[in-house]
């Protein structure tokens, strides 16, 4: 309905495949990064805090589980593993590497580099197995890294709790605070670290998908011997697939640890948020960028809302435990509910009513 | 090749190749300047004369001129071409018509794709034979029949509001009510649903062939596509009168252009003269006394638009003895959205009987809707519910005629018409006498009284059909 | 002309089932050569080991001039193989168009970065290679269906898409499985057409599987017949359709 | 070397390796039948043995607790085929995976919702006084009086317990009709139908049988980790044995438990030290599964795919 289409025509094969060939869609997405830029950073610090730079930090995350198990097909439960990976390859890059040298936004992604070669190491078995038996090698990463970082007290600089504060200091990026006169510890700098990083990356994966590489990935998850068959190395493709989606996973963990919570703390990266990150794929729709995006919001913000209707409703009657009993029934529900009406996720939902709008008032 | 086609001569034919190889050659400017005004710039082929004709430059340069002036066309327009280029018309308004005026000439790239191409391209031009407008028609009908209920009705009130406010528009006295009605019911279903059609740019909607019926007409005027009837045939390098922008009436076809002359002759058929003419290539002539025929029917009016009434040769004498163009009262059967065509038989007869196409993709989501089922066209064609809708929609038809020309009986014919056995044209215009040939069991069923017929169709299979009463 | 494949001596087991039992042929330049033979007589199979998805117990296939016992997937593919599929293995989660353009993988020689960040070579790539796939969709009329997943594609379709898939690999021998099964007259004539333009008109060499004996008959050089892995006959469509033991394999009798 | 100590450390292995194959063999079922992965069956087990537990807790004796919680659990299955799988039939396998995952964080709700969160004890030794012998001995580690080994009782009660299951199971598939059903529909679903099998109510029996032995398996691993969440991790315990096993076999299920089990226990004692710190067993079983793995990617028992192209 809101969609006018006549006269969108594209003159190249370029502008074929441009990410928004509608012209309405170029404008929601302008408006959308104009917001994003200029509005979202003065909202309040609890917003930043707690609703939006750790959506950010998962939906990462969820991009990065959607290159390997959305595109290539290759189920993983160690995506919690992955991140740990980035986010103590980020504190002991910062820790270690004299600060003339290194600065927060590097050390990111020189640990999500560490995180992808991990990925590529547990990634090695997927050229023989398949299928769910490959669940078993993630497993072995998920609980291994956890394993290695927990027993190794010298990545947690030797700090017996468990959780190490991260220095104000590490938030100095060669001293752009001082220069532009912010404070980068502040969520509204970090906020936009963060989104720069993750919009970024999110451009990185749509291109991917759109070309070659993302070609060859699906063929991988499609018909793996009909992708030999044309000459695509498949053992090539699908470590390629683990290193990408473990990089993105790495910087994701640096992202929670730095930006979001401000330590590094074991207790966050176990399997639980391993399958967190799978719902938010599923939810969103496999295969779809913006899908893990909305699927990331979705998973993320259901039980803080969820709780606060519980409390608006009921003033406090129950206790937490209750509303998150409550809200993981209603939760489990809700997901059999959405994969049995749509399969696809909220990614094929959007699909669908976008087409319905574009071919409004028609039905088809 | 010479033997099939005399006329040609094989050294204008090249392969693809070695006419770019031509292209590149310097001699080629040469060449370009030794064509002069008068030479033979392209064959026109007319359908129904099975004749073609040569066009030189200058007439059809001349001829498109005057259409470029008369609206006003720039380079800022754009047209796609989707007919057959020997179409004579098409041919004017298309090709030379884009020359002339340098808007943009865009080619849809394959037969399924062209609603795609349509949409995408956007033209500010459309120029089509009337029955795309009224395949345009019965795609909206055959889609809104298939929508959920609620959208349906919706779509139904919409239109409603939608007839009366251009009604009183055209009137004068719209009030301003009615306006933000209008507007609304534009914005909210018509603006999209021409935008789906790729209907939103146009300026101009020239029809080629014969006149929309009124309600269809107005339909599009209302939607705001503005219709413009015009009429012209080969031998007049495509065209003698366009209507002016902003024409409301649905009879005529608009006056002649300028350096047209228009006569009706004693048998009140159309003939005209024109500085841009074409000659038959087998040198048959229907000039007489310096005019030519144009084998129209026609009237000119009060105000000098000319009145297209049908093809002479198609005219049909009752037994009464009263004469009549056939072509109007099939116009009005057809406008509805369920009949593809409709062919009126009626010569030597009492009465008229009419033979009707129903429109598949229409019908068929008329049927879904109404928990009907059926295998095949064959069987949906002969269910009693769509004998049914047809029936109603023939009263409604024979309301509007005189008491003797009113439609007594019909046939649902079990197929559509057929265009390489050339039962239709290329521009989907029923050519008559090789249906009659085609199906000459349903005719002379008609025409000995029969209430039913066994059509042995040109399949080899052999069909009942029932004759209905209205 | 020469051989540009010559498969001698191959023996292809499963367990202790025999799939293929010692059979021999050549495939010269720019012919097309059926393989028939009644179901479960090792066609499959036998084009299977030709390009490498199954490893032969015994025998070489020697393809274009080199002999080897066994040969990569991804290696055949690399020396001019292209091939289809008899149970369609398009890939369904794709559209059309991707499908078709990633037969041109092996064209594509930028980076994945250079890709994910959409600069310099992978734009270029995607434009050329773009620009072969829409010859090849124009050459195959699915110009309509361009951007349609496969999976909601009639089989007919999908079988023309395969094609298209193999075609724009640019390969010099083509291996096409039951290109014609499941499909009405007028969709087996329209596939009769492209691969007999694909064979004249550029010259690459087909090896095609097909049950339907009239277009067997019609469109090919060269018939090699199995039966129960086994080669039974081989040679022009005339002499293999006078030959007795094919007789008697098509009209069944009594092993 | 220790011998005995060494033999001590293998039969504590097997024992351990008992109780995984008892929550794999549920995987197994399911997978074989119907190609589903199920996730749930952790929370099957905590919702089974807590159903159980607050029952006893609420002073119902132990056999009328035990058939009422088998019941529901029956009910469960059934309703789960009705309202989860049915529905699911035809869809994607790892669509199926995710509903099952569903199933699981609605279970790990639905059971803490209508009981409670906190932690349960639950000893068996209070139930089983029937009569027959002193029961409270049998739960006390004992030297086994020939051998002089150190062999905790309970857990040869647990290796009786899972092997007359398995008996049971056993002579349900070979010898009743729904079992002979049941083995049909894993070798060919389509098969299946086409002779006549109903498939819904196979699925139906499986999903049922499937809870009763998560009761089972709920209640021995209950009696060693109490009931409580932490039953949710059984199924990641099991994980890497059915994958060894091969996800189709139940003899897979019960071999690979057993290797898991001794291999875990060997680990822990001569590779811990290498590895320079403990805990090991959190990542070993998957690290022994995924070598097997491999070297047999379809597995000790599962079937090598020949794929057709």
């Amino acid at each position: 309905m809101i969609y006018r289409e006549t006269g969108n025509f594209v003159t190249n094969y370029l502008k074929d495949r441009e990410i928004f060939p509608l012209k309405f869609d170029k404008i929601i997405v302008i408006l959308g990064l104009l917001i994003l830029y200029l509005y979202v950073p003065t909202m309040s610090e609890y917003a930043l805090s707690a609703h939006i730079v750790p959506i950010l930090a998962v939906g990462l995350a969820t991009v990065g589980l959607n290159i390997l198990t959305g595109l290539t097909g290759q189920l993983s439960l160690g995506t919690a593993g992955f991140m740990c990976v980035g986010a103590f390859g980020t504190y002991n890059l910062m820790l270690r590497v004299p600060e003339n040298f290194m600065s927060l936004p590097v050390a990111l992604l020189i640990s999500g580099i560490f995180a992808g070669l991990v990925g590529v190491i547990f990634g090695l078995p997927a050229i023989r197995i398949k299928g769910f038996y490959l669940l078993v090698s993630t497993l072995a990463a998920q609980y291994f890294v956890w394993w290695f970082f927990n027993s190794y007290a010298w990545f947690l600089n030797y700090e017996s709790s468990g959780v190490v504060a991260i220095a104000p200091k590490m938030y100095d990026y060669w001293g752009l605070g001082n220069l532009l006169g912010v404070d980068m510890q502040g969520y509204p700098s970090r906020y936009l670290l963060a989104l720069t990083i993750c919009l970024g990356l999110t451009y990185f994966a749509k291109n991917l998908l759109r070309s070659n590489t993302g070609r060859n990935f699906m063929s991988v998850r499609d018909r793996d011997i009909a992708a030999s068959v044309m000459g695509i190395s498949v053992p090539r493709t699908k470590l390629l697939a683990f290193f990408v989606s473990c990089f993105y996973c790495g910087v994701a963990g640096g992202i929670y640890s730095f930006l979001y919570i401000g330590n590094v703390d074991l207790m966050i990266y176990e399997i639980d948020r391993s399958f967190t990150i799978l719902f938010m794929l599923i939810i969103g729709g496999l295969g779809s960028i913006s899908g893990s995006w909305l699927g990331a919001i979705f998973v993320y913000e259901f039980p803080i809302v969820f709780t606060w209707i519980g409390d608006y409703l009921f003033q406090g009657a129950f206790n937490t435990a209750v509303v998150e009993n409550v809200s993981n029934m209603v939760y489990g529900v809700f997901i059999i509910a959405l994969l049995i009406r749509e399969p696809g996720g909220f990614a094929a939902l959007w699909g669908t009513t976008k087409q319905k709008l574009r071919m409004w008032p028609y039905p088809h | 090749m010479e033997e099939e086609c005399p006329h040609t001569k094989m050294t204008f034919l090249f392969s693809y190749d070695v006419l770019l190889e031509k292209a590149n050659d310097s001699s080629i400017e040469s060449e370009i300047n030794a064509v002069g005004d008068n030479d033979i710039a392209f064959y026109m082929f007319d359908e129904h004369e099975d004749d073609l004709y040569k066009v030189s430059h200058a007439a059809i340069i001349n001829n498109s001129s005057k259409i470029v002036t008369l609206n006003t066309l720039t380079e800022k327009d754009s047209i796609v071409s989707y007919l057959p280029l020997a179409i004579p018309t098409n041919l004017l308004f298309t090709f030379v018509m884009s020359l002339n005026s340098g808007m943009s000439l865009n080619l849809p790239e394959s037969n399924q794709t062209i609603e795609k191409d349509l949409q995408e391209i956007g033209p500010t031009i459309l120029y089509a034979p009337s029955f795309v407008f009224k395949h345009i028609i019965s795609s909206i009908s055959y889609r809104i029949e298939s929508a959920s209920q609620n959208n349906y009705n919706r779509y139904m009130s919409h239109y409603k509001i939608l007839m009366e406010t251009y009604e009183k528009e055209i009137s004068g006295n719209i009030s301003i009510i009615d306006k933000i009605k209008k507007l609304w019911v534009m914005l909210t279903t018509f603006a999209p649903a021409k935008n789906v059609f790729g209907l939103t740019k146009i300026k101009h909607a020239f029809v080629s062939d014969g006149v929309l019926s009124k309600v269809n007409f107005d339909f599009f005027h209302a939607i705001g596509v503005e219709i413009q009837h015009s009429f012209g045939q080969a031998s007049s390098c495509g065209c003698i009168s366009v209507q002016p922008d902003h024409s409301v009436s649905s009879e005529n076809v608009g006056s002649a252009m300028s350096g047209t002359e228009i006569k009706i002759n004693d048998n009140s058929e159309v003939c005209f003269k024109s500085d841009c003419i074409a000659e038959s290539i087998s040198g048959a002539s229907n000039v007489e006394d310096g005019w030519i025929n144009s084998g129209y029917k026609g009237s000119v009016d009060d105000s000098g638009n000319i009145v297209i009434r049908g093809r002479s040769k198609d005219l049909i004498t009752l037994k009464s003895g009263k004469q009549f163009s056939p072509e109007s009262i099939e116009n009005l059967i057809a406008c509805s959205p369920f009949v593809k065509s409709a062919i009126i038989v009626g010569n030597k007869q009492d009465f008229n009987s009419v033979v009707v196409v129903i429109d598949p993709n229409s019908v068929n989501s008329w049927a879904d809707r109404k928990n009907i089922r059926y295998t095949g066209y064959t069987e949906l064609a002969s269910k009693d519910e769509v004998r049914d809708l047809i029936k109603e929609h023939l009263n409604c038809v024979n309301e509007t005629l005189d008491s003797d020309l009113k439609v007594k009986r019909f046939v649902v014919l079990h197929r559509t018409l057929i265009m390489s056995e050339g039962e239709v044209s290329k521009t989907m215009e029923v050519m008559r006498s090789n249906l009659e040939r085609n199906l000459k069991d349903v005719f002379a069923a008609i025409q000995a009284n029969n209430d039913n017929c066994t059509v042995n169709d040109i399949d080899q299979l052999s069909y009942d059909l029932n004759i209905n009463k209205i | 002309m020469t051989d540009i494949l010559k498969v001698e001596n191959v023996t292809l087991q499963f367990g202790g089932v025999k799939a293929i039992t010692d059979i021999s042929f050549n495939v010269k330049e720019g012919e097309i050569c059926a393989v028939i033979g009644p179901n479960g007589a090792g066609k499959s199979s036998m084009l299977n080991v030709i390009n490498g998805v199954y490893l032969p117990q015994i025998g070489t296939v020697t393809y274009d001039g080199v002999a080897r016992r066994s040969i990569n997937p991804r290696d055949a593919a690399i020396a001019g193989m292209a091939r289809t599929f008899q149970n369609i293995a398009l890939f369904q989660g794709m559209t059309v168009l991707e499908n078709i353009m990633t037969g041109r993988n092996l064209f594509m020689k930028s980076t994945w970065l250079e890709q994910g960040l959409n600069i310099g070579r992978a734009r270029e790539e995607e434009k050329i290679n773009r620009l072969a796939v829409e010859k090849v969709i124009k050459f195959l009329q699915i110009e309509s269906i361009r951007k349609t997943p496969v999976a909601k594609l009639p089989y007919g379709l999908q079988k023309r898409v395969e094609l298209g898939r193999a075609l724009v690999a640019e390969p010099k021998i083509l291996l096409l499985d039951e290109p014609m099964a499941g499909m009405n007259l007028e969709e087996k004539a329209d596939m009769s057409c492209f691969i007999l333009e694909i064979n004249k008109e550029q010259g690459i060499t087909t090896v095609m599987i097909e049950h339907d004996m009239g277009v067997v008959m019609d469109i090919s050089d060269h018939v090699v017949v199995l039966d129960y892995g086994k080669k039974i006959g081989d040679g022009s469509p005339k002499e293999v359709m006078a030959n007795q033991d094919v007789i008697d394999a098509y009209l069944g009798v009594s092993h | 070397m220790d011998w005995v100590y060494l033999i001590e450390v293998l039969v504590g292995g097997l024992m351990s390796g008992v109780m995984y194959s008892l929550v794999a063999i549920g995987f197994v079922l399911i997978y074989k039948s119907s190609g589903i992965f199920n996730f749930a069956q952790g929370t099957m087990l905590l919702f089974a043995s807590l159903t159980f537990v607050k029952m006893t807790e609420n002073g119902i004796d132990f056999w009328t607790a035990l058939f009422i919680a088998a019941g529901i659990m029956v009910i469960f299955g059934v309703a789960t085929e009705r309202y989860v799988i049915r529905p699911l039939a035809n869809q994607d396998l790892l669509a199926l995976f995710m509903a099952t995952v569903g199933l699981a964080t609605f279970q790990e709700g639905f059971s803490q919702f209508i009981w409670d969160s906190d932690v349960h004890g639950l000893q068996m030794s209070k139930f089983l006084d029937i009569g027959l012998l002193d029961p409270a001995p049998i739960f006390m580690s004992d030297h086994i009086p020939w051998l002089d080994i150190l062999i905790p009782k309970f857990d040869i009660f647990a290796s009786l317990v899972a092997g007359s299951l398995i008996v049971v199971l056993a002579f349900f598939f070979q010898k009743t009709k729904t079992g002979l059903s049941l083995r049909a529909v894993s070798d060919d679903h389509m098969a299946a139908m086409a002779v006549g099998i109903p498939l819904q109510t196979v699925w139906a029996v499986v999903w049922a049988v499937t809870g009763v032995i998560a009761l089972v398996a709920g209640l021995l691993w209950a009696e060693r980790v109490s009931v409580s969440f932490t039953l949710i991790e059984a199924v990641m315990k099991a994980l890497p044995v059915i994958l060894i096993g091969g996800l189709t076999s139940i003899p897979g299920a019960i071999v690979g438990g057993l290797v898991i089990g001794v291999g875990e226990k060997l680990g822990e004692i001569y590779l811990a030290d290498v590895f320079g710190g403990q805990g090991i067993e959190l990542w070993f079983a998957y690290f022994m599964a995924l070598i097997f793995l491999v070297f047999r990617p379809q597995g000790m028992f599962g079937e090598k795919l020949i794929e057709r192209v």
